[in-house]
Formats: C-alpha cells, sequence, structure tokens
C-alpha cells in the first residue's frame, strides 16, 4: 500500500525524467545512502551485531563495493553497448599497476609521488586510454570475434606487468605493494575508513553511470547495442559510441582495480587480474542484469556471497561439506545459474526487482 | 545483443501479402488521409517542387559477382515525393542502401544537394540530413519509444560527456529542449500511450509508426521510406499515408519510398522510378509508368 | 647476427609479407584499411625477417622448433576440430570444448584404473573404458541440447556463447566431483622422442613421438569427419542443417536430433583429444585451459572450416613457438599466450572471417 | 517475485551466519588456508592433509596444547591471492582469541599478507616459501620463514652443482638456468642467483614458464638448443610433473635438474613415470617417510577414519603440513611458558615464534626425530636454519644423495640486508633494535 505513485503528477520533463520518478523510490535509495553513510559507521562503532565483526566490512562489503564499481564498470561495455569483454581483468590490472606507479612516482620522467586520490584515478585514466585502443578493433570485428580481441588484451598485459619490470619499481619478486593511503592528511587504515573511502568511489561513480546511461550518450550505446547499422544510419557514429563506452567502461574498472589493489589487497601480482577475474565479471553482470546500474550491485553481490555461504551455512547447520566440495559446488552453482537466467531471465536479478516492483505497485491486486 | 557478424535478411513476406490488397481498397485509403490532411491535389504539389536534391548517375553495384544494381541514373526533386517500384529482389533496398551510404557502390556518382559523394561512412549521410525507415523493422528493441526517438536527436546534440556524467546544467538544459521536439513528434504520430514501453513489445503497426517518429526526430531533409506499410491493415495504412502526406506538405520534407502497395504508390507519389532485375526500366508520374508496356510485363510476368 | 644474415632474409621476409597482403587484402579499399594493412605487412616482414637470420645461423635448430611448433599446433588443432563441428552445426560458439576434453579424460582414464586395478587386461581394458567415456560424452551432449540449447533455440550468437560459459563451469564441478581432481597419469602413447638427421646438423632434430601421433590421429580424424559428412545419412542432414535451420526444419530433418549428434561427434573429437593430451599432461583440472589456445586457432581458420581448424592449428603452432624462443630472448619469455592471440587479431582486422571462413556481407 | 524473497533469505542467512564465528568458546584457533582443488590442487592436497592431522591428533590425543582445545577450519584459496585474503580475513577473527597465526601456502598470499599482519596482530608462518627478506625479524616482527627461504634454496643447489663439477671453482663459465613459475614464487630465487653468479662466475639464465604451467614445450625446447649444464626447477603444482615430461620429451638429462623443495614431491614425479628417473630435489630437511608421529597418527585417526590422508600418508608434503603445524603449535606452546595455559592471542603467540627453541629432545618426542634438525628463531632471525639436503628420485622412490648443505650466509644475508631495508623505507619502518629483550 505504501508503493503508491497515486497523486505524484509530473509537471515538467526534467521531473519526468529524473533519475527515480516515484517518491518512494528516492526516499529508499536515501535512506540506504543514509544507512551506508552513517548508519553502517555507528553500527561499526559502537559494534553493533553483525557490524562489529571487522570481517563484514573487510571481506564482504568492501570486496562486494569494488567489484561492483567494476561491474558497473564492464556492464557499461557489455550490457549497455553490447561489445563483449573478456579482458576486464586486463583493465583493472592497468588501473592498479598504473595507480601505484603514479603513486610510488616515476623518477625517470621527473614525476614526484602523487597522492593517493589523483594516483587512483590517474590509473583509471590510463586504463580508459588502453581500453581505446583495444577498442579500435571493435570497430571493424563484431561479437565473439571482439571476445578474442579483448582475450588478447587480458594475456597481454598479464605478461606485461610480469615481464617488464618498471610497473613494479624492479621489486624482485614482481609483487608490489601500495604506498600508504593518505587523503588531505587522513590515513585511511581501519576496516572502517577503508569502507568509507570505497563508499565514496562507488556511489559517486554509480550515479555517474546511471547519468550517462540515461543520456544522450547512454542511447548512443544501447542504439549501437540494439541494433549497430540501423543507429550508424540514424547519425550515431560507431566510433564515438564505441569508443566512448570502452573509455568509460574501462576508466571504471581501472578505478575498481586501484581500489582492488591499493585498499583491499594491499600486495599483489598480476595473477590477482587474470582471465578468472574477467570471467567473474562476467557472470556478475549476467547474474545481476545485463543493461541494468544496479543489476551490477546485485550481481557483485551474489558472487561473492555464494562461496562464502556455501562455507559457512552447511558447517553451522551441522552437515560441514570438504572445502573441495564446495569449491566444485560453487562451479556447479555458478555454471547453472548462468545457464538458467539465461534462459529464463536475460536481464537478471535486476530485472526480478523491477517485476516485484510491479507487483508491489499494484498490491494487492493482481493487475 | 545484436551484435551478430551477419545482418539476417528475411523475405519480405509482409510486402507480398501487402500487394494483394486491392488497388482501389488501397487507392481509398490514400483519398481518406489525403482528405483528412486538407492537402491540395497532385498538380499542385508539382509545382512546388524544386530543383533537385539528389542525383544518381550510372550506378553500378555487385556483391562478390552478383550485380544488384546496373547502371541506374534518376534524381529526387526538393519537397517531392519519390517512388521506387519493383519485383522483388529487383535491387530497390540496395538503392537505398547506396543513397544513404551503406553501401557503396562500384560505379557511378552520387550527387546529394550538390556535393558528390565520395566514399563514406553512413553517418556522413545521416549528418547530411538523409534519414529513413526500414523494411524490417530497425528499432532499437531494448530502448523505449521516447529514447528512440530521442536517439534520433543525437546528431543536434552538442554536449560533452562530462556534462552528462553530472547532469548538471547545460546538458539537463539541452535534454529537455530535444524531449520538447520529440514530444511534439509523439503528439503528431499519436503514440502518447507507449511513450515509455520498450519498442520490443509493441505490435507490428506501431513499431513502423515508431520507427517513422525516430527518423523524423532528425529532422531530414530527404526521408527514406523502405516499404513504410507492408504488413499493415487498411486503417493502419491510412494512418500512415495521412503521416507520409503531412509530413511532405506541412514540414516540407522530400521523400523517396519503397512501396508494394501499387494503389499508394500511384496515389502518394509525385513520380515513380521502375527497376528490373537491378536495372531501371521506367522513370515518370504515375500515369506515365502504370501505362509503360515494360512495367506491365515486369509486374504481371508476361514474355515477349 | 651479421648484418648481411640480417638484410637477405629480411628482404625475403618482406617480399613475402608483401605477398602475403596482396592475397589478404581482398578488396577493400579504405584508407584506414591500407594503412593497417602496411603496418601490419612491415611488422609482419620484421618478424619473418628476424626469424629468417635466425635459420640461416643456427639451420638445425630453427628445422627442430618449427616442427615441434608445427605437431603441437595440430594438437590444438584437434581441440580446434571439436568447436568447428558445433559452430558449423548449430551456430553456436562452444566454450565448453575445453571442459568437454576434461570429462572424456576423466572419465577414460578412471574407468581405465578401475578396470586394470579389477585385473582386467589392457586390451580388453581400454575399449571398455573408451566405451564408457565415450557414453559419457553422450550423456552431456543429451544434457546440454536438452537444457541449454534447445530452450535458447533462436537467441543470438552471444548468448549462445555465455550459456556455454555456464554449461563449461557445470561441467567442470562435476566431472570433479564425480572422477576426482588429482593428477591422472595416462599412457596410450610413446613420449619420448626421435632424433633426426644427426649427420646433417649438429645435436640433430629432435621429433616428439606423441607430437606425430597426434597428427596422425588428427589426420585420421579429419578423413573420418568428412567421410561421415559425406557418405552418411547423418552427416548430410548436419550440413544441411549447417547451411539454413529453417530450411532443413521443414524438409523434416529432427533439429534437436541433429544437434545432439553434433554434440556427440564434438564429445567424441573431445575424447581423442584427450587421449593425447592426456597422454602428454596427465589428464587433469588444468586441461580445460586448452579451450584458450584453442580460440586464436579458430580465429585463424576460420570458424566454420575443418581445414582452417588444422592450418589455424599449425600457424599458432609454429608462431608461438617460434616467437617464445627467439622473440622472448629479445623481450623476455612467456609471450606465447598472447602471441597467438595477437596473431588472431592481426588476422582479423586483414580478414575478418579468418582464413578459411565465409565472407561475411553486412546488410539490414 | 518467490524467487527474489528466496534469494535475500538465502544472502539474509549467510550474512548472519558468519556473525556467530566470535562466539565459539575457549579454543586456541588455527586457520588452515589450503587449495584442494585447481591447477595447483596435487600439491596442496597431502600438504592439507598433514597440517589438518597433526592439528587433530593434538586434540585427539593431548586434548590440545596443554589442555587448550584447538580450533581448526580449512578455507580454499586455489592458491589465488584474493581468495586468500578473503580466508584470512574470514578466519582471522575466528576462536576465542583470534588467529593464533596464518600459513598463507603461497608466495602470493604471504605478500599480500605481510601488509596485514602487523595490523591484525597475526603472525604469518611461512615454511620454507614467501618473502626471503623476512628473516629480518627487526623489519618483519610478524613473518617467520622458518626453516629455510629460496634464497637458501638457491645457494644450496649451486652448491650441490658445484660439487658435482669438483667444486665452487669449476662453476666458472659454466651455464646454470632456472626454470621458474611466473609470479613472486617463482621469482623470489633470481636475485640470490645473480648474486651467486656474480660470485662464482656462471653464467645465469632464467626461463619463465606461465601460470598453471601445462605449456612448457618451448622453454625446454629453448633449453635443449641452449645446452646449460645445469637447470634449475622453481615449479608448483601441475607445473613440476609437466616440466620433467618435457625435459624427457627434448631428452634433456633429468639427474642434470635440481627442483626445489616444492618441486621434490612424489605427484611431481609420478606423472612422468619412468622419465623422472634420475631427477633431484632439495629436501626441506625432511623426506617422504613415516617416523615416531605416523604412528600415532595412524592409531589416533587412520585408524579410526578420521584422516582424509591415503597415498599422501607419509608422502614429501604430508610430512611438510605435520611440521608445518608442528613448529606452529610449538610456538604457541612456548607463549603458553611465558602467558599460562590458555588461548593465546597473536601477539602472544608471536612472542612464542620470536623464541622459539625446538631441541634435539623435543623432536624427538614429538615423534619428529628423522624429519628435522634442531631449530631456534629469534628477534634478527626469523629463520632459524641454513641446511638442506638433495634427493633423488630413482623411478620409485626418493633416495637422499647428499649430506647437509649450508646456504652461503655471506651472500644471503647482504641480500637481506638490502632488501629488508628497501622495504623499511618503503613502508617508513623504523626496525627494531633486536640487541634489546622484548
Amino acid at each position: 500500500m505504501l508503493y503508491r505513485e497515486t497523486g505524484q503528477f509530473k509537471t515538467t520533463y526534467s521531473a519526468d525524467m529524473a533519475m527515480l520518478p516515484l517518491r518512494q523510490d528516492r526516499i529508499a535509495l536515501g535512506a540506504l545512502l543514509v544507512f551506508a553513510f552513517v548508519g553502517i559507521p555507528l553500527l561499526a562503532h559502537f559494534a553493533v551485531w553483525p557490524f562489529g565483526n571487522e570481517y563484514l566490512l573487510r571481506a564482504i562489503l568492501l570486496p562486494f563495493l569494488i567489484l561492483s564499481l567494476a561491474a558497473i564498470g564492464v556492464n557499461i561495455l557489455i550490457g549497455y553497448c553490447g561489445q563483449i569483454s573478456l579482458g576486464s581483468g586486463a583493465f583493472m590490472a592497468i588501473g592498479a599497476y598504473m595507480a601505484y606507479k603514479f603513486g610510488t612516482g616515476m623518477p625517470e620522467i621527473g614525476l614526484p609521488a602523487l597522492p593517493v586520490l589523483p594516483s587512483i584515478l590517474l590509473g583509471g585514466v590510463c586504463s580508459a586510454i588502453v581500453g581505446v585502443l583495444f577498442g579500435i578493433p571493435s570497430l571493424r570485428i563484431k561479437g565473439l570475434y571482439l571476445a578474442v580481441a579483448t582475450l588478447a588484451a587480458q594475456f597481454f598485459f598479464d605478461w606485461l606487468f610480469l615481464r617488464v619490470k618498471w610497473f613494479t619499481n624492479y621489486a624482485p619478486s614482481g609483487s608490489v605493494s601500495a604506498p600508504e593511503l593518505n587523503v588531505f592528511g587522513w590515513v585511511v587504515d581501519e576496516p572502517i575508513e577503508r569502507y568509507l573511502f570505497c563508499l565514496a568511489f562507488v556511489v559517486f561513480f554509480a550515479f555517474v553511470a546511471k547519468n550517462l546511461v540515461r543520456g544522450a550518450i547512454g542511447r548512443q550505446w544501447m542504439a549501437i547495442r540494439d541494433m549497430d547499422i540501423a543507429a550508424e544510419l540514424m547519425g550515431i557514429r560507431p566510433f564515438f559510441a564505441k569508443l566512448s563506452a570502452f573509455a568509460v567502461s574501462s576508466f571504471m574498472v581501472g578505478v575498481a582495480g586501484a581500489l582492488w589493489a591499493f585498499v583491499y589487497l594491499g600486495a599483489w601480482e598480476p595473477l590477482a587480474f587474470s582471465i578468472d577475474r574477467s570471467l567473474q565479471l562476467l557472470f556478475m553482470v549476467i547474474i545481476g542484469g545485463l543493461g541494468s546500474i544496479l543489476g551490477s550491485f546485485l550481481g557483485a553481490g551474489f558472487i561473492l556471497m555464494v562461496p562464502i555461504f556455501l562455507n559457512v551455512v552447511p558447517s553451522e547447520l551441522g552437515v560441514p561439506l570438504s572445502t573441495e566440495t564446495i569449491s566444485h559446488l560453487e562451479f556447479i552453482i555458478f555454471g547453472s545459474l548462468i545457464c538458467f537466467l539465461l534462459i529464463k531471465e536475460p536481464h537478471g536479478f535486476a530485472r526480478l526487482v523491477s517485476l516485484a516492483k510491479e507487483k508491489l505497485r499494484l498490491w494487492p491486486f493482481p493487475y | 545483443m545484436s551484435s551478430n557478424t551477419v545482418m539476417p535478411v528475411a523475405p519480405a513476406a509482409g510486402s507480398t501479402a501487402a500487394s494483394t490488397q486491392p488497388a482501389e481498397a488501397s487507392g481509398l485509403a490514400v483519398a481518406a488521409a489525403r482528405a483528412a490532411g486538407g492537402a491540395g491535389s497532385r498538380e499542385d504539389r508539382a509545382r512546388r517542387t524544386g530543383e533537385v536534391i539528389l542525383s544518381v548517375e550510372n550506378v553500378s553495384l555487385s556483391f562478390g559477382g552478383v550485380r544488384a544494381i546496373s547502371d541506374v541514373s534518376f534524381d529526387i526533386r526538393k519537397g517531392e515525393i519519390r517512388a521506387i517500384i519493383g519485383p522483388n529482389g529487383a535491387g530497390k533496398t540496395s538503392m537505398l542502401n547506396v543513397i544513404n551510404g551503406f553501401y557503396f557502390p562500384q560505379q557511378g556518382v552520387i550527387t546529394f544537394k550538390g556535393e558528390k559523394r565520395r566514399e563514406m561512412r553512413p553517418y556522413f549521410a545521416a549528418s547530411s540530413g538523409i534519414s529513413r525507415t526500414f523494411q524490417n523493422v530497425a528499432l532499437f528493441k531494448g530502448m523505449s519509444t521516447l529514447d528512440n526517438m530521442m536517439a534520433g536527436r543525437t546528431l543536434k546534440m552538442q554536449r560533452g560527456i562530462l556534462w552528462q556524467a553530472l547532469r548538471f546544467g547545460p546538458a539537463v538544459n539541452e535534454e529537455m529542449r530535444h524531449r520538447e521536439v520529440v514530444e511534439k513528434l509523439i503528439d503528431f504520430l499519436e503514440i502518447q500511450h507507449i511513450r515509455k514501453v520498450p519498442v520490443g513489445k509493441l505490435p507490428y503497426g506501431l513499431q513502423k509508426r515508431v520507427e517513422l517518429g525516430r527518423a523524423l526526430a532528425m529532422e531530414p531533409e530527404l526521408l527514406l521510406l523502405d516499404e513504410p506499410m507492408a504488413g499493415m491493415n487498411l486503417e493502419e495504412k491510412e494512418d500512415m499515408s495521412r503521416f507520409i502526406i503531412t509530413i511532405n506538405q506541412h514540414l516540407g520534407t522530400t521523400i523517396a519510398l519503397i512501396e508494394h502497395d501499387m494503389g499508394v504508390v500511384m496515389d502518394l507519389s509525385d513520380r515513380v522510378v521502375v527497376l528490373e532485375y537491378g536495372r531501371k526500366i521506367a522513370d515518370g508520374t504515375p500515369d506515365q509508368v502504370k501505362a509503360d508496356p515494360k512495367v506491365i510485363d515486369a509486374y504481371l510476368g508476361v514474355s515477349h | 647476427m651479421s648484418g648481411l644474415s640480417f638484410a637477405i632474409p629480411g628482404g625475403i621476409g618482406a617480399v613475402l609479407a608483401g605477398l602475403m597482403f596482396v592475397l589478404l587484402r581482398g578488396d577493400r579499399r579504405s584508407v584506414v584499411d591500407t594503412i593497417v594493412h602496411v603496418a601490419l605487412a612491415a611488422v609482419t616482414a620484421v618478424f619473418l625477417g628476424y626469424l629468417a637470420s635466425r635459420a640461416i645461423d643456427n639451420p638445425g635448430g630453427f628445422l627442430e622448433i618449427l616442427v615441434g611448433g608445427l605437431l603441437s599446433g595440430v594438437l590444438y588443432s584437434l581441440v580446434a576440430l571439436g568447436f568447428v563441428l558445433i559452430f558449423k552445426a548449430s551456430g553456436v560458439f562452444n566454450y565448453a570444448q575445453g571442459a568437454m576434453v576434461l570429462v572424456a579424460g576423466l572419465a577414460l582414464v578412471r574407468s581405465l584404473d578401475y578396470l586394470t586395478g579389477l585385473g582386467v587386461a589392457n586390451i580388453v581394458a581400454i575399449p571398455l573404458a573408451i566405451l564408457f567415456s565415450g557414453a559419457v560424452m553422450a550423456l552431456c551432449a543429451f544434457v546440454i541440447e536438452k537444457w541449454v540449447l534447445r530452450p535458447l533455440l533462436n537467441q543470438d550468437g552471444l548468448t549462445l556463447f555465455m550459456s556455454t560459459i555456464g554449461a563449461t563451469f557445470v561441467l567442470e564441478g562435476l566431472a570433479q566431483m564425480v572422477f576426482g581432481s588429482g593428477v591422472y597419469p595416462l599412457r596410450l602413447f610413446p613420449t619420448d622422442a626421435w632424433i633426426l638427421g644427426e649427420g646433417m646438423f649438429p645435436g640433430g632434430i629432435l621429433v616428439n613421438k606423441l607430437d606425430v601421433w597426434g597428427g596422425l590421429i588428427a589426420a585420421i580424424l579429419v578423413v573420418a569427419l568428412a567421410a561421415f559428412f559425406q557418405y552418411t545419412k547423418t552427416g548430410r542432414a548436419l550440413r544441411a542443417v549447417a547451411d539454413d535451420h529453417a530450411a532443413a526444419q521443414s524438409v523434416g530433418i529432427p533439429i534437436s536430433w541433429i544437434w545432439f549428434i553434433v554434440w556427440l561427434v564434438a564429445g567424441i573429437v573431445a575424447l581423442v583429444a584427450a587421449t593425447v593430451w592426456g597422454t602428454k599432461l596427465g589428464v587433469q583440472f588444468s586441461i580445460v585451459f586448452l579451450a584458450l589456445k584453442a580460440l586464436p586457432v579458430l580465429i585463424i581458420g576460420g570458424f566454420t572450416s575443418v581445414p582452417g581448424a588444422i592450418v589455424g592449428g599449425l600457424i599458432v603452432g609454429a608462431g608461438e613457438k617460434l616467437a617464445e624462443i627467439y622473440l622472448g630472448e629479445l623481450i623476455g619469455g612467456g609471450i606465447e599466450y598472447w602471441f597467438a592471440y595477437v596473431l588472431a587479431l592481426a588476422v582479423l582486422l586483414v580478414r575478418p572471417q579468418g582464413l578459411y571462413g565465409e565472407k561475411i556481407i553486412e546488410r539490414i | 517475485m518467490k524467487k527474489l524473497v528466496a534469494a535475500s533469505v538465502v544472502i539474509g542467512a549467510s550474512l548472519a551466519s558468519v556473525a556467530p564465528a566470535l562466539a565459539q568458546g575457549g579454543e586456541q584457533f588455527i586457520p588452515v588456508l589450503s587449495y584442494r582443488t585447481g591447477a595447483y590442487a596435487v600439491n596442496g592436497v597431502p600438504f592439507a592433509n598433514g597440517g589438518v592431522d597433526y592439528l587433530a591428533l593434538l586434540n585427539d590425543r593431548d586434548g590440545g596444547i596443554n589442555g587448550v582445545k584447538i580450533g581448526f577450519e580449512e578455507c580454499e584459496t586455489g592458491y589465488a591471492t584474493d581468495k586468500g585474503v578473503e580466508c584470512y580475513e574470514r578466519l582471522k577473527g575466528k576462536g576465542a582469541t583470534g588467529a593464533s597465526y596464518v600459513s598463507p601456502l603461497s608466495t602470493g598470499i604471504t605478500f599480500a599478507l605481510t601488509e596485514k599482519a602487523p595490523g591484525d596482530k597475526i603472525p604469518l608462518l611461512t615454511l620454507g616459501y614467501g618473502r626471503s627478506e623476512s628473516r629480518n625479524g627487526a623489519v618483519f616482527p610478524w613473518n617467520f620463514i622458518a626453516m629455510g627461504s629460496y634464497w637458501t634454496g638457491a645457494s644450496v643447489a649451486v652448491q650441490h652443482v658445484a660439487k658435482e663439477f669438483g667444486g665452487l671453482d669449476k662453476l666458472k663459465g659454466k651455464k646454470i638456468t632456472l626454470v621458474y613459475h611466473d609470479s613472486p614464487y617463482g621469482k623470489e630465487p633470481i636475485p640470490a642467483l645473480e648474486a651467486l653468479a656474480a660470485k662464482h662466475g656462471f653464467v645465469f639464465k632464467g626461463v619463465p614458464v606461465t601460470h598453471p604451467g601445462v605449456e612448457q614445450k618451448s622453454q625446454w625446447l629453448s633449453i635443449r638448443q641452449d645446452r646449460p649444464d645445469y637447470v634449475l626447477l622453481w615449479g608448483w603444482g601441475v607445473m613440476n610433473g609437466t616440466a620433467i615430461k618435457e625435459a624427457a620429451a627434448v631428452a634433456f638429462p633429468r639427474d642434470k635438474i635440481i627442483g626445489i623443495w616444492w618441486s621434490g614431491a612424489e605427484p611431481d614425479v609420478l606423472p612422468a613415470g619412468d622419465g623422472a628417473k634420475g631427477y633431484k630435489a632439495l629436501m626441506l630437511q625432511h623426506g617422504p617417510g613415516q617416523f615416531g608421529v605416523h604412528a600415532e597418527i595412524k592409531k589416533h585417526l587412520i585408524d579410526k577414519g578420521k584422516s582424509l590422508a591415503k597415498d599422501d600418508f607419509g608422502q614429501v608434503l604430508y610430512n611438510r603440513g605435520l611440521i608445518n603445524s608442528f613448529i606452529g603449535t610449538e610456538a604457541i606452546r612456548t607463549a603458553m611458558k611465558k602467558y599460562g595455559n590458555k588461548p593465546m592471542t597473536g601477539e602472544q603467540v608471536r612472542w612464542g615464534f620470536e623464541n622459539l627453541d625446538i631441541t634435539e629432545a623435543r623432536i624427538k618426542e614429538a615423534g619428529f626425530e628423522g624429519m628435522m634438525k634442531p631449530l631456534k628463531l629469534s628477534c634478527s632471525d626469523h629463520q632459524g636454519a641454513d641446511v638442506a639436503r638433495v634427493q633423488q628420485w630413482d623411478g620409485k622412490e626418493w633416495k637422499v644423495i647428499s649430506d647437509y648443505y649450508t646456504a652461503d650466509r655471506d651472500v644471503l644475508d647482504k641480500l637481506v640486508a638490502e632488501q629488508s631495508a628497501k622495504y623499511a623505507v618503503e613502508k617508513k619502518i623504523t626496525p627494531r633494535d633486536c640487541s634489546k629483550p622484548d
């Protein structure tokens, strides 16, 4: 009964084109943001269950936020622009390593170590530039063929960061560790601080992504996705539309990579951004919902929770599974869920949510 | 996602069905539409059509060894409705594809608004003022009616990606301006009720209408319509004819159309060009063309 | 390296590359294309020239690497063949082919171990194990056709591709759960080597027997597949379906049956690949990575061509081994993983349909 | 809609079930990071079995350590750094006092956890792997690279090669090639080998193998053409078996290959069959075989069906798993001597590690006689041992073919000092003064 649009009239086009035209949705989002920015830190501070547990912040919320951002980036490319990428891991790696280089300085070109914030953003910019380069083949090749081009990026960068010592500041083992996270004198160290740091990034870029996909550029992306030839005949330049999607997508994925390395892992090697990561991100957007920002969050959450769930719940119920079985089950669940969703609900969880909202709007009447 | 490497070409099943409709019925449709649109007689309009806006000279196009168009020439004058007709496989759609730059002919010259065309991407044809609809509706299926039409405004939108990212100031103003234009078109085409519906869910007739709306959103000088009435019932044809006439007369848009329904073609168009097996076999006013023995043969399949 | 030994082969390389350029260029004319082609031709010329100079320095060694590379390329072709069959018949790009090799290999090696454990002689145990794993592949084909492909009939290629990624995960998980996740040695073929031409080159040229077996098996497989497509009723029906689903269906060819058959044939190809690869590596999880090796092979050869899969395999095998050894010396080792992909990307830019693929005409 | 409800219930339930972890009773908690699936499972499984079995034995036979029951839980890392970090985060807070120590069993995960352990106050036990410079406890208070580092291994391997050639002076001009897993693990020995090459005048060359290591044909073809005098192998998981097979395929003499102690177990040689005959590998002091502790495990666990170990019982990596848990629990025991018999915190266990002194008598008492030498750690030396032997596979079993070598500390200590100083600068760490007792 609460979820009604009756009585909400739109008098201007801008009100009609708002991100969330329904008042209830706006209130819900506002509440969620307040909870995320204020509620969770307070609960964690007073150690209210379950937020007092550092594990929730560091091992669930942190990766959830960062991978959501990466999934948003991947979703822009695959879900909105229809250009498949199996190389997202490589773009995370570019973001991470370039952020590391900016963060530790490049004396060869006289660049001093930059603070963390610009380092991370510049990491994203580098990733965007490379994304555009590897997007150029998309002007000629499509679909599966493009998937192969992005795989080329994946394997090439896996190799590059292993082999070229400059990227790792000549660390003998090739493993690098993030510089201190110091933002205008605020040292981001405690789990809750790390959480807030990532949250700010993710919320900001999620809004940016939402704005882009519902604006002119988003329409161009979707037009290219739905019917690229017709789009070109309508005056949409594939060159601009595809490459901008590659740029925006790689930028966000790159920033996510930098956050993953700096805030979550702390120390890393290229294997942290292998093809497995790319496939994981692909699964997140398929399961969460292609062409949906909300879906990116849902997908990331789901993919992260399943293994933890499998680990924790059976043993709590007194039927502990061996780690072997768990990891095999994980494979089977993800795989069958992908097939199931592709068959039954190609728009993933996000679609289920919007169906639920439709129902709620009409409730208690069936139609 | 439609990133297939090959776009399937389904046989124009709808169009053949349409062409079997009695010509009188279609003629009535147009007459009714004309009456509704309050248009003058064809003679009035013939006088108003001006200089040549597009000319096609000696164009030939082939795929591998297959010739789709051989040595075809004709022109389109500003303000007229020009029909391209011919049996299936005559090369009509290929001709439209050549006109809006999707195919580049091996021989021949295309001149649009006095400018000879070099090899080009379709984008440039669109930006110079050519828009079109497609034989098999080519809408952006995952997007709403409104978004499809807004996508047609792409060429007119200037604001950069950063403004859009923040959705602030100029970007929002621009969005609103174009929304107003599109809303007028929505009113004109009487599709207000499906504004927010994803077009993939619309019935065929409405999809065709939305596609026309998207083409109009570009404010073209030359509008190419590829079988705008294929698969429509009488009432829908009436509506579509009315829209075409109104667009031509009130907006002054030049229109080139492919249509199988002879009644519609003869009543709507100012001049008709007839293709068969990629060659031009006739060109002239509807009455001239109707009387041409070659055309009659082509349509009735009489051999000499 | 002397200057001369670089310059002469460099010239040869440039001529070869120029020829390739003209041959592959086809009828495209845009300026961008030309720039891309010239750049690719130049890079190819330098690479070939460099290889030629190394070949002159040490012909025996070069030949050894070339032969070894070509033969290991054939082993990739074995995996790629399965992809081609399925793509040809159903338009599905089957990412699960690597997982199918794993399933077939695990079924084979585990049943073989079980039978020999019971004291069954090899001569009986091997055919029995092969029968059993064939049955497992049939089950896979049945399940995939029924539960994944049939519901997705008429979906676009990308959806089908992603669904096979899903199937891959299920197969990997199930296979390891049922058959175990260790490394299971399989010894069906000899794995030692011949040393040829010791009189001609210092140290001779080493040729691995297993690789030769792999080549033989691939040849037999290609002949058998050709015969199957040409002379059996099912094979002809398969070709009809490949040409046009709807038309084939309208003349009464049962499409789900055909798809089942083609997945079964691909499963058997996977089983054959598993015998060779299993002997080479031991049957183990990492075999699924072969799918990633077969991808560039397919791109280069074309998705729809059986000879393309073989030629693509040869090019990838020889190219990546030569690059790894000779180019790796210059820019650091470990390049073969991406080199194959970059090779594929270069082919894509010049000839999007691959060397043997059918030309793509865009229509609307 | 129903699906949605179901999904949220699932998510909610798993969130809820995470939290009670903290509430578990008065146990000494030890997380076990293991990998039983994927490309590295062949080596991960026996190590995990050994590690878990020793802990289970202590619980079953002694009721834990000094009466404090041990709680332990496995977490599958798949040898992936990010999963390892997730496991660490999940398990570090469990038990009465949190994790007592963590064994990452991956050099990559060790690098990641090195950044986190000081903040969480959890010691890392990296038995024969990890950051070689973490020997310097003044800079790395929380890392314990007990028994040997990769630099130790490199030095010992070179000494053995030299001995076969007839002395260190004979190394001059010889070619030694390292075939390594292209990851922090495989790269770790390179600085030591470069330093040793400079000292002894041999020509060193590194040949990387890309993860997971099933493709090595070109590496071995180039080795065949390059004809090095000796090959060192730094592989893990499937890479080991494949390397030996490829070496056999190109007819490179197997007795001219020495593997690190992570490349010298049964799963590495068995798949290669006869091709592995003659292959050598370093021993992290111990080899395969069954000793006193095995009899106890058989009695208390295996015969009661409480162990996952099968063929791997008494294999090299199983035994290493035992030793890993032995050293870890001994550190806890040491800490209890000072702090009392109750669950130890990570900080207390760290003290235990730093004052660890496993004597000959204690080794014998615990049933590890024949598996390891005495081990004594201190603030300045977190490694405690510099010795290793070489074993050779004769086609059926591992045979010890050398006496103990002692690593060349002249070279290595300098490297440790350099690299740890660099790390200290990078991380703004002021090294502790180890001469002062804490």
